[in-house]
């Protein structure tokens, strides 16, 4: 360091690009069992260490172990079964919806292939009144609230089926009764809502928790930073989460920052933080059920990084070949979370390969029926558009019609 | 009735809807225990408690965001941006989501909204404590844009404003708050005591949004104003006798078409005056709305007075602002025009 | 004379300049390796290195923040902001920073920055994907705001934005990418290899800023529009019948007065197009220049034919944007009116 | 934590009140010396701990210790007198714009009294073409580059010894001869600009360096979030620093989430950061230097917080007393800049009572014959505006007067 340097711009880049070979070796990883669960009301300065390390419960084997296994308690088999029922449900139906774009039945869909542990155990922590503030990849909280696949495939299709009268675009769904926010397609403005939603519950007196969602790349929109600020300010019970699946479209996480666990930006909020596996089911419940828990019983906002991977492209308009290797999603260290559930089930002896063919056949028949009642209902097939309401698009842009819009409607005779 | 400055009338209305409605919150910087750096919510925090009247960071993205939520939670949160030229981080947040949240969800979540923010020139603030935003938001559909030009209209506009379901840009002319401004800087500022308008009543009462209203009637001409051009516009009229017809549109978006169709129907002259730079400013909406209605009725070109198309500046300030001068010569131009 | 799209127009723009002179640098969420997601571009990376072409954080108030920063140290970025639909976030950095900085420094700095961007609809894009928001910066003073219709003026601006010595907000109608989308959404799209503005000449020229074009002299009335609307008004006067003048303004600010003022004094007839929603739209400015300057020319009101006051619909986006259908309609009204 | 707790909004209060009795205990302290220099490559990493502790070279007998005092080299009594000078100028000139407002002669100043050292240390280790990206509160970067003090005052007054022509409020400067970038006077903003300007310094293959300024309310802006990332991501030469002085107009640290040193911010983002006492002249020297050769070298972005006291209003339209206690700045622990360069110059035999009582003498004579001479091109009182040219307001909106606009000044007959 005696002589004398010159700055050069960093422009980071990804280990691997196609042809070469990937490697994840940049992604710090901790055996199952390794990190202990602390109390739901630990300091946010004694979470420092999470961020570096990671949270797992299932092993290679398929146990569960650690002492965040012993917090979530006896594994209940239906709850398991629930999500990997969940889980693949939200797999087929994005197969299914991936093949209705390239048959020019709809226009646009992001799949969550590979990471849908994340939301379908997450959901299954909330209770109702509680709300996801949401992104678009995250198909598997409705599944997992019961949201009705007709109405899903409706907005799909842009037919009467649509809850919102194809009003917005796929897959930016809405629902308040299934604790889904109404998704925007402006990247992580969601985030400080949810902040602010959460510090109406306390206003309130209330206890309902907000969970914030977003993704990796995403983070770096001033949104998060306006988010952490006010959930460090004011700790409200809300649950910040960061989906971190290593992809922005093209752009790896080091254009996010992302050489730095995204957990570590709790610290400079005086947030608490996680770091957790996001393919592991038992992982997501158990730290899905202290974080809420933690912001339910008003002992402050936690962030996770939920650590997984995007298997899938970006969504329907892009093609990831060209700017990272095939290969990739298989050089992913956290595995698949459908299978690692299921070899845990079966190890449990709570399952077995016939009940999952079984299983599989199920939710395919339930998820191929309802598309074929929704696709009854019109499609997006043509570019000439939807069946939805022509007149809905004039519809609630205001509680009353304002004079000018009413005149407009009346000239377009709509 | 009490006679008010607009800071009481609007520390009133939300004094009022506070008492009336525990949904009603309050935030923004500064505005807590100090109650603003204009005053208008000293004594809400100590009378309504600090988790319904607080001070926010200095991010006005993260108070509109935060406030999105709580409005879509079901509270109806009062924000204060200390001054509208600040209002630009929370561009986004306004007009992508406040606006758009009723709309994007069917009505399955909606976002009743306020947000408050002083505007407009005349106090040397320079190029960051004078610009008059309003036309950044007359045309992002979902939102409804307010302006008052007195203590009365403020403190009934702030309430219908906090009622209503929908988000609200309230545009609060600060060079308007102590006194009606007639441009005539020169001269010492007539304290709202002295004006009829300065007479607030008690409790609760509303001034519908979207409803225009005729502060002067007049066959000549009419002029279309809001906030504290509609004192200059007083002005410019009585100081060179010209019978204008002076239209207080109070809300921008929606507007009020048939107050001001029904007008220049029976004028058929028409100046428009805002402060805000002319190019793409409200004033052209005005001027299309008239000209589409009332064409044949048109005797003379309509005439748009409005600040020059350059940022405020600081030392020329009043070589920049549209005052009674300018305004009455445009009334000549178009009587001869 | 190579037949290009406008994507790769728009990216030979880059390419000539990135060629011509160090100091323009390229940068945008995947605009590096992977050369964007409408790959405009596609090979500068490459071609040019990583550290004048790379990829950003998604966070488009830091693309434009650092950009000012850039161009005031003397570098002259162009950025991509991946839709125009998400410029708000840098909305604060463009109208309070990059507008103001020659103004407010007095000249001591400077800020030649380009700001690319695709706008508005017709791909089924929703609320998100669709939006055109060019009133949102024409009542900036200091921006200069262009819109290119085809392949040929796509260049020829870019290169001028480029060399301009202050902020160009450019925006690409997406929908034109690929070929001259005329509003026939049921019909095959031509592509512009088949169009003789697909002609794009190699290496460095320019089409000035600030200078609309006559795209189809006509006696009968004048159609003021740009981008995308210029294709639809075309197809338009063409199916009925009409002799319009059809001028493609594409600078919209600062506006082309004089012809704009010129075409409308002879035909006396004046239709404005575009797609953004109609209040406060750039349209309300078009019509109120054109009243200013032409009234006693006008023989019938001037319409405007714009996308209705809501945010931009999905499934109904045919009904939804202003096809040739109506502005058909507006073209015999103004003729009849 | 087995009881069912509720969560409640948590609106943070400082900790004294008018009427109360002022307390500093929430802000962390280090005895002089006792932070060690690392090297100017020291890894972000091994910058953690700085975060929470506070580097200082004065001890209470004014005596320069520790390593960094080391670092700083043989105090250079020349520098050390500059300093001082510049410090004292610049607290007179404040005094004299906030006589000159109460005399109706200007509209608006932002005094920097208690936070000297900082603009004035910092600003003696730049070099030729390195650029501040300065707040209103920074007089002193200007009186310590040796911008004319007429030029100052003439924007005050608006008349034409201003270079800006009247066009921006002051006290907003610009000059870019001094390292000064144009003033905003929307907070923030500038943050990410320098990191940009920073950016185009490494793209250009130069090794000139950006000088962020924000203080510590502003920090809450979406852009401070931005400038951290661009430089954690594309690592250009730039030092980003936080002049915390405790309250950003009536709101508290605790605002802005202060409860955690800001330099903390940093750790989130792989910046390295320090936390210094920002009262002491030599440690400002010393981490400026430090921080300066760093960026230079090309090892990288640092931030500093520089924990200071607003001794003064925050602006000419405020009133502190009402929102903090009267006896709060005596009760500051850092002390008086000035007081404790003095002292400390003094014990080093470099000055005297009588050399600082001639300088203020001096000082006070070329400030008051500047203002003199000011005064006399005309001021703001009586409300009817400056006496810069007229026509400046049509011009340098563009480089070229557009159409629309020169009409409009036509019409103006100006
Ligand atoms: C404000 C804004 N900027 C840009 C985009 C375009 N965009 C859509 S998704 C996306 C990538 C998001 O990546 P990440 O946050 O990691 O989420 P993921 O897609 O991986 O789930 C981008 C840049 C947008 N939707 N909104
Ligand atoms: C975007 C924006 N929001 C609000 C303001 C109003 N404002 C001016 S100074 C200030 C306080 C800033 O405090 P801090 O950053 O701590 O700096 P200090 O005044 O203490 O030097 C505020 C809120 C502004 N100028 N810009
Ligand atoms: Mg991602
Ligand atoms: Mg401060």
């Amino acid at each position: 360091m005696t002589q004398t340097r010159r700055p050069r711009l960093h422009v980071p880049e990804p280990p691997a690009r196609p042809g070469q070979t990937p490697s994840f070796a940049h992604v710090p990883l901790s055996p199952a069992g390794a990190v202990a669960c602390p109390p739901v009301d630990v300091s946010p300065e004694d979470t420092k260490d999470f961020a570096s390390r990671l949270i797992r419960v299932l092993d290679d084997e398929g146990r569960a172990v650690g002492s965040w296994a012993d917090f979530l308690g006896a594994s209940e088999g239906d709850v398991l079964r629930r999500g990997l029922r969940d889980m693949m449900t939200t797999r087929f139906l994005d197969q299914r919806m991936l093949l209705a774009h390239r048959q020019g039945k709809t226009t646009n869909y992001a799949a969550s292939t590979g990471e849908e542990a994340i939301t379908c155990g997450f959901q299954r922590m909330l209770s109702p009144g509680d709300m996801n503030f949401p992104t678009y990849r995250q198909s598997g909280l409705l599944v997992s609230a019961g949201f009705p696949l007709t109405n899903f495939m409706g907005l799909q299709f842009g037919n009467d089926l649509d809850p919102l009268e194809g009003k917005n675009l796929p897959p930016m769904h809405s629902s308040k009764a299934h604790g889904f926010f109404t998704v925007s397609g402006n990247l992580a403005t969601q985030y400080v809502q949810a902040v602010g939603w959460a510090m109406a519950s306390a206003i309130d007196g209330n206890d309902r928790v907000a969970a914030a969602w977003i993704g990796d790349g995403a983070t770096a929109e001033g949104d998060f930073h306006s988010a952490l600020l006010y959930a460090s300010v004011y700790r409200p019970p809300v649950v910040l989460n960061i989906t971190n699946n290593q992809w922005a479209i093209s752009s790896f996480v080091g254009i996010a920052g992302g050489h730095v666990p995204f957990a570590t930006r709790a610290h400079g909020y005086g947030l608490a933080s996680l770091r957790v596996d996001g393919n592991d089911f038992l992982a997501v419940l158990a730290v899905s059920k202290w974080a809420i828990a933690r912001a339910r019983q008003g002992y402050g906002p936690v962030l996770i990084e939920w650590v997984t991977y995007r298997a899938a492209a970006h969504s329907t308009s892009d093609d990831p070949s060209v700017y990272r290797p095939k290969e990739e999603a298989a050089a992913w260290p956290l595995g698949d979370p459908i299978e690692r559930l299921k070899r845990h089930l079966i190890a449990a002896g709570e399952w077995s390969e016939e009940r999952h063919e079984q299983a599989r056949v199920e939710i395919e028949e339930e998820v191929l029926s309802a598309q074929k009642e929704a696709e009854s209902r019109g499609t997006m097939i043509g570019g000439g558009g939807g069946t939805a309401p022509l007149s809905a698009m004039f519809e609630g842009v205001y509680k009353e019609m304002p004079e000018h819009l009413r005149r407009q409607r009346q000239k377009a005779g709509i | 009735m009490a006679r008010m400055t607009m800071i009481e009338a609007i520390r009133d209305a939300m004094d009022v809807k506070m008492t009336q409605d525990r949904r009603v919150v309050v935030f923004g910087e500064d505005v807590g225990y100090f109650g603003g750096v204009f005053r208008c919510t000293q004594g809400l925090q100590a009378k309504h408690g600090k988790e319904r009247c607080f001070d926010a960071p200095i991010n006005e993205g993260g108070i509109v965001g935060a406030a999105v939520g709580m409005a879509t939670y079901g509270l109806r949160p009062c924000v204060e941006i200390q001054f509208a030229d600040y209002v630009f981080p929370a561009y986004d947040q306004i007009t992508q989501e406040a606006a758009r949240i009723r709309f994007r969800s069917n009505q399955d979540f909606t976002c009743p909204l306020v947000i408050r923010m002083p505007t407009g020139g005349g106090i040397f603030g320079g190029q960051c404590h004078s610009q008059s935003p309003e036309a950044c938001f007359t045309h992002v559909a979902g939102l409804k844009v307010v302006i008052p030009s007195n203590p009365y209209d403020a403190k009934g506009l702030l309430i219908a404003a906090i009622e209503d379901d929908d988000p609200v840009i309230f545009l609060e002319p600060k060079r308007l708050y102590n006194g009606p401004f007639d441009g005539h800087h020169e001269r010492k500022i007539v304290p709202w005591a002295q004006h009829e308008l300065g007479e607030v009543p008690e409790g609760h009462y509303t001034v519908p949004l979207g409803k225009a209203i005729v502060r002067r009637p007049g066959a000549d001409v009419t002029v279309l104003v809001y906030g504290t051009m509609v004192h200059v516009a007083q002005a410019a009229a009585e100081e060179i006798g010209i019978d204008a017809e002076i239209i207080d549109i109070r809300t921008l978006l929606p507007l009020d078409l048939d107050t001001i169709e029904r007008s220049v129907a029976k004028t058929g002259r028409c100046v428009i005056v805002h402060e805000a730079t002319q190019t793409s400013g409200f004033g052209a909406e005005l001027l299309s709305v008239v000209q589409e209605a009332c064409f044949y009725h048109l005797e003379a070109p309509i005439i748009r007075v409005a600040g020059y198309d350059a940022p405020y500046p600081y030392a020329q300030e009043w070589a920049y602002f549209p005052g009674p001068d300018r305004v009455g010569r445009a009334l000549r131009d178009v009587m001869e025009g």
